[in-house]
């Protein structure tokens, strides 16, 4: 991705599709919840222009009609036309609507409708200075237990192997798998800094506070490959810590799931 | 020249001087401070698992006679400025030199504490508990030692205003006062949360 | 002059009266805690003496009894704010 | 004459350093404070520049002064990752805590303040002149914070820990510098609210005094009662940097690779708590002053009385007030709960009713006027839509959920950069050329001053509105290469229009400094004391003030704003018959 694009690519606006999902403006949606998210988005831009618009009439107006010229005296008493509180009233009205109705409810189901843990992919994402763990539980569904001073060069969430549960746990880094229609909980946690797990194609955010375990949820419903991104100032190399993000599709998922096993076994040998 | 007004006279609408309205402006932005520490013990106590027994870690005698001082030097400065509100200039130096005397026992006492904190291998870094034990009242003790300084002053220099200008030499000694009463009153909250509970 | 004397008299007597009060509450609460009440009790306990205390040193000493409303409308204000910021720990608890 | 006098000294006997180093005139210590400030806002826009090309193109060397930089900063001119991250941060302190606040509160408010009310000078001459020292010393340790081993801060404006804790850098510097700019803005604020609420001359009631006398003592409120949590925030973070504290550190952290060996049991999250409980009402610092002063520019180029003048005032006090309390929305993200959150997104659309009721009653003025196109003028009528786009897009971060995908990105440096820069700093330039004339007895060039606008006005828009577009990409801000991640190298293009933009906006910045420095000794004299026939007090000193304002106190006889309601067109607060 190194070359210098021409200074306005042709997918700068074009339709965002899984092949060229970014350019100028929101990127392609492929998660659930995202498209209450673009909806609000889109509406606020359009009543901020609106606003914008209306007022900017009336301000050029202004400046033509009442411009400083020989024989024109200013009017103190010149009577103003009562659209301006109509309008504030509006506005207001417009702004507590989208607050209760639209902001709020998005917010809410985004932060609180966690699916249940045992019909959802959980996985364990461990942020640390420029990379991202990823931690699946494996077919037993249970994670592994981990222990700080296990970590090192390689295994840089401190996964304790002979462990019952983590004889089967998978351990990627920069890169996470999930299938395509399936809900995913995502347990955040950071290493050593602030982090701040960003999907833009799932319209997801959530910081990776050490410290403290951050929860989150999402669905896609399209395949694909798209990136992690880090979206909180980490160090000097903030800007390195891209990660595979891959939707797969079930047989891909279940692909993925036996190769890294296959990997498992060969290193256990 | 320049002329300010209401140097040594009360406004009329205010009622009150510049200096005094200056110092509890003053005074309300130390409240914020003190009250952002105050905020961050809570949140450092009530989130840690192993928060120490202020009477286990810290010796709760020495400081029931610092708290005693700091109370009794909040009087003779009260005392010191009733004095000069009485024309008498020589009781309002007794006073002031009470009040510099005692925040000295003060920190001579608060300097043994540290001292003895230190020689047990008790830091900043050892706890959270100590950490913000150091912080707060290292900080209070910073402005116990400006409040000396300023007492200092109005007790040997700046009392020759007294004669140029009495009623503005006791609105000064007044706001050192509020500032030496909001300074024992930071210590009354300090001294429960930290040593008794 | 001796206006001066008596009115001031009379406020002599109230800051010895609030230095006996302040000494009395300081060897109060110092016993409590050595009562070892129960958690909550013992923080109730103490923070209600501290505030009797800051209380009387607050209206007698600093003559908040009767000062001018100017004063009391920045004091006011930043009673708010304290409060506000006093709940930041509140807003970390229920994070 | 009540008191007996102190101030025993004339201004003509003193030397030039007591007259104009260590002076406690409100007037030189404005104009130390404008200075200083100004060259500490070229400082930081030199700093920017140098990251704008970096980001323009990525891995190239910068030309010219590429190669002047030590190793660290840029091995073979070419910008390293951690010079970047400390422009970064050093832009963003520099430009708020050391060039906007210091000039529109310590340059705008310590000249202009006394004068409005009627004063001779401020409450307090001595502490004010401390308040400058200490501003001063603060400058001097961030600027030489740069020469230091450790370099300067590289955590952001923001310094969040644990990052701005464990990070090798000039952090310390960072906090020290901190702790002198909060006291010195302690001390300026007490000065101001006293000199604001007691000096008032005869007849000069609370609703007499001009907008931006309640601009300043709103902004003052903010100061004093905001700053002391950063000041407490900032020794907690000093503890942990220099005694090892860890009032911010959680405890098992493991950074680059060593487990961390401090006690542990702290909260990254406080830290935000408490710094954003200053930010907030700190950016609300950085805009009142500019309303100030562009209702006063508005008030005398429109020749007519403000509209609303009551209802501007209460909606800057209730702006002031409210912005206590609008802190969290920016930490939506750090996985707060919704009824939290909650609270947080209905107090910033609370606030948000205020702003827009200052801008509409700026709007209305507009209506029956007359308007004359002076330099300042066309700076304050830019102000109007400007403010109105940075405010606008304020409403999609206030509400949570479009924040989630615009947390951190170019939107959010869109969105503050448009309230700051064609906000506040045009703000600033109209008074700069308001009242020039008053301050240097000189006028600027009017040819040279609108061609310094018109380039400003279309390269500050060329800067700032592609970063929407990024921002709604998803383009995440302080990123050190653009061409790493997808979804950021497709709107390069726009990244390089944004860095060209800005290197034209700083090539106009050199019109302003001619302008201002030729015209200060060699501009055309000024005529009359009152230039714009403007009605507030400042235009009834001699030009320029005397040490004392006033030779005698002056008595007040109506509003401020009292244009094109007599013949004459204007009539002065201070003259008896209208």
């Amino acid at each position: 991705m190194t070359e210098t694009t021409s200074w306005m690519p042709a997918d700068a606006f074009a339709p965002r599709t899984a092949e060229s999902p970014y350019g100028w403006g929101l990127p392609l949606n492929i998660s659930t919840h995202g498209a209450g998210i673009d909806q609000l988005i889109n509406i606020l831009h359009w009543f901020c222009l609106a606003l914008f618009v209306g007022w900017g009439l009336y301000f050029l107006y202004c400046l033509v009609r009442f411009r400083a010229r020989p024989g024109h005296q200013p009017n103190p008493m010149l009577n103003h036309f009562k659209l301006p509180t109509f309008l504030e009233v509006g506005v207001a009205i417009f702004e507590v609507a989208i607050l209760v109705f639209l902001a709020a409810p998005v917010w809410g189901s985004y932060k609180n409708d966690f699916p249940d843990e045992k019909d959802a992919l959980v996985v364990r994402i461990t942020a640390e200075q420029f990379a991202w763990n990823v931690h699946y539980p494996g077919r037993d569904g249970k994670f592994g237990k981990t222990d700080i001073n296990l970590i090192d060069g390689t295994n840089t969430i401190g996964l304790d192997r002979n462990d019952a549960d983590a004889k089967d746990d998978i351990f990627t880094i920069n890169n996470l798998h999930i299938p395509v229609n399936k809900k995913v909980i995502a347990y955040i946690h950071s290493k050593d800094v602030i982090h701040s797990f960003f999907l833009p194609v799932m319209r997801v955010k959530q910081d990776a506070v050490p410290g403290m375990t951050n929860k989150v949820w999402f669905e896609a419903n399209q395949t694909g490959s798209f990136e992690i991104a880090c979206a909180q100032l980490c160090g000097n190399s903030h800007f390195r810590m891209r990660g595979q993000f891959l939707v797969d599709t079930p047989e891909a998922y279940q692909a993925f799931l036996v190769e890294e096993e296959k990997a498992l076994s060969e290193a256990s040998q | 020249m320049i002329v300010i007004p209401y140097v040594d006279k009360p406004h009329p609408l205010t009622g009150v001087t510049n200096a005094k309205f200056g110092i509890w402006l003053f005074l309300a932005s130390e409240v914020m401070l003190f009250g952002a520490l105050f905020s961050t013990l809570i949140i450092l106590r009530t989130g840690s698992a192993n928060w120490p027994l202020g009477s286990t870690e810290l010796n709760v005698p020495l400081a029931t006679i610092n708290t005693i001082a700091l109370i009794t030097s909040s009087v003779t400065i009260v005392l010191a400025w009733a004095s000069l509100k009485m024309q008498q200039i020589g009781r309002f130096r007794v006073y002031m030199a009470l009040t510099l005397l005692l925040s000295a026992v003060f920190l001579v006492i608060k300097y043994f504490e540290y001292t003895h904190k230190f020689e047990h291998g008790h830091f900043p870094s050892t706890s959270t508990f100590f950490a913000i034990y150091f912080t707060m009242t290292g900080l209070h003790g910073i402005h116990i030692i400006g409040g000396m300084i300023v007492n200092a002053y109005l007790m040997g220099p700046g009392s020759a205003m007294w004669k140029k200008n009495p009623e503005q030499f006791t609105g000064r000694v007044e706001c050192a006062g509020l500032y030496w009463h909001f300074v024992d009153l930071v210590w009354i909250f300090l001294f429960p949360s930290f040593y008794l509970l | 002059m001796a206006a001066a004397h008596g009115h001031m008299g009379v406020h002599i007597k109230a800051y010895i009266g609030v230095f006996m009060a302040l000494i009395f509450l300081t060897v109060v609460t110092v016993g409590v805690s050595y009562l070892h009440f129960s958690h909550g009790m013992a923080i109730a306990v103490a923070m209600f003496v501290a505030t009797v205390k800051g209380g009387l040193v607050a209206a007698v000493f600093m003559h908040l009894n009767n000062e001018k409303k100017v004063i009391y409308w920045v004091l006011g204000l930043t009673a708010v704010l304290f409060l506000l910021l006093i709940s930041i720990p509140m807003m970390l608890l229920c994070h | 004459m009540s008191s007996h006098d102190s101030h025993a000294q004339g201004h003509h006997e003193m030397g030039f350093i007591r007259k104009w180093v260590f002076s406690t005139d409100h007037k030189v210590i404005g104009i130390q404070y404008a200075v200083t400030a100004m060259l500490f806002l070229l400082f930081g826009f030199f700093l920017i520049l140098m990251l704008r090309w970096q980001l323009a193109h990525p891995n190239t060397a910068i030309p010219i002064i590429g190669g002047f930089l030590p190793e660290s900063w840029a091995n073979g001119g070419v910008m390293t990752p951690d010079f970047y991250n400390v422009i970064g941060a050093m832009h963003g302190t520099i430009m708020v805590f050391l060039g906007v606040v210091p000039l529109s509160v310590g340059g705008f408010g310590n000249y202009l303040l006394p004068i409005q009310v009627g004063a001779q000078d401020m409450a307090f001459p001595k502490l004010n002149m401390a308040s400058y020292w200490v501003f001063f010393i603060g400058g001097v340790i961030m600027f030489a914070s740069f020469f230091l081993p450790g370099g300067p801060a590289a955590n952001g404006w923001t310094s969040y820990p644990p990052l701005s804790v464990v990070a090798q850098n000039g952090q310390t510097m960072w906090l020290l510098g901190m702790v002198f700019l909060i006291t010195s803005s302690l001390l300026g604020s007490v000065n101001f609210i006293v000199t604001g609420v007691q000096l008032r001359t005869k007849g000069m009631s609370f609703f007499r005094m001009p907008l931006f006398v309640w601009a300043q003592l709103v902004t003052s409120f903010l100061l004093l009662l905001a700053f002391p949590p950063l000041e407490a925030a900032g020794v907690l973070q000093l503890m942990d940097r220099v005694f090892g504290s860890s009032f911010f550190l959680p405890s098992g952290l493991i950074v680059s690779g060593e487990k961390l060996t401090v006690s542990g049991g702290g909260n990254p999250i406080l830290w935000q708590h408490l710094f954003w409980f200053l930010a907030h009402p700190e950016v609300y610092v950085l805009i009142l002053p500019a309303f100030g002063i562009v209702a006063e520019v508005i008030a005398t180029n429109t020749r007519k009385p403000i509209y609303g003048y009551q209802t501007l005032i209460y909606s800057m006090v209730f702006l002031g007030f409210m912005s206590f309390f609008v802190w969290a929305h920016h930490m939506f993200m750090t996985g707060m709960g919704t009824n939290l959150s909650n609270f947080f997104q209905a107090t910033t659309m609370i606030i948000s009713v205020p702003s827009v009721i200052i801008l509409t009653t700026l709007l209305l003025t507009l209506w029956g006027a007359s308007i004359r196109y002076t330099v300042p003028m066309l700076f304050a009528l830019a102000f109007l839509p400007m403010f109105a786009i940075g405010g606008l897009t304020g409403l999609p971060l206030g509400l949570a959920a479009a924040d989630i995908h615009l947390h951190d990105t170019y939107y959010v440096i869109g969105h503050f950069h448009y309230v700051v820069a064609p906000g506040t700093l045009f703000g600033l330039f109209a008074g700069v050329y308001h009242w020039f004339p008053k301050v240097t007895g000189r006028k600027t060039n009017v040819a040279l001053g609108k061609l310094h606008f018109w380039i400003s006005f279309l390269a500050i828009n060329g800067v700032f509105f592609p970063m929407f577009f990024q921002g709604m990409a998803g383009v995440s801000r302080r990123l050190y290469d653009p061409m790493v991640y997808a979804h950021v190298a497709h709107s390069q293009g726009l990244t390089v229009l944004s860095s060209y933009c800005s290197f034209i906006l700083g090539a106009a910045q050199f019109l302003f400094l001619a302008n201002i420095i030729y015209s200060a000794f060699k501009g055309k004299k000024v005529e009359s004391d009152n230039p714009w026939e403007s009605t507030t007090l400042e235009w009834a000193t001699a030009t320029p003030p005397p040490h004392e304002n006033f030779p005698t106190p002056l008595e007040v006889f109506r509003g401020p704003y009292e244009y094109g309601l007599t013949p004459k067109g204007y009539s002065p607060q201070h003259l008896q018959e209208a």
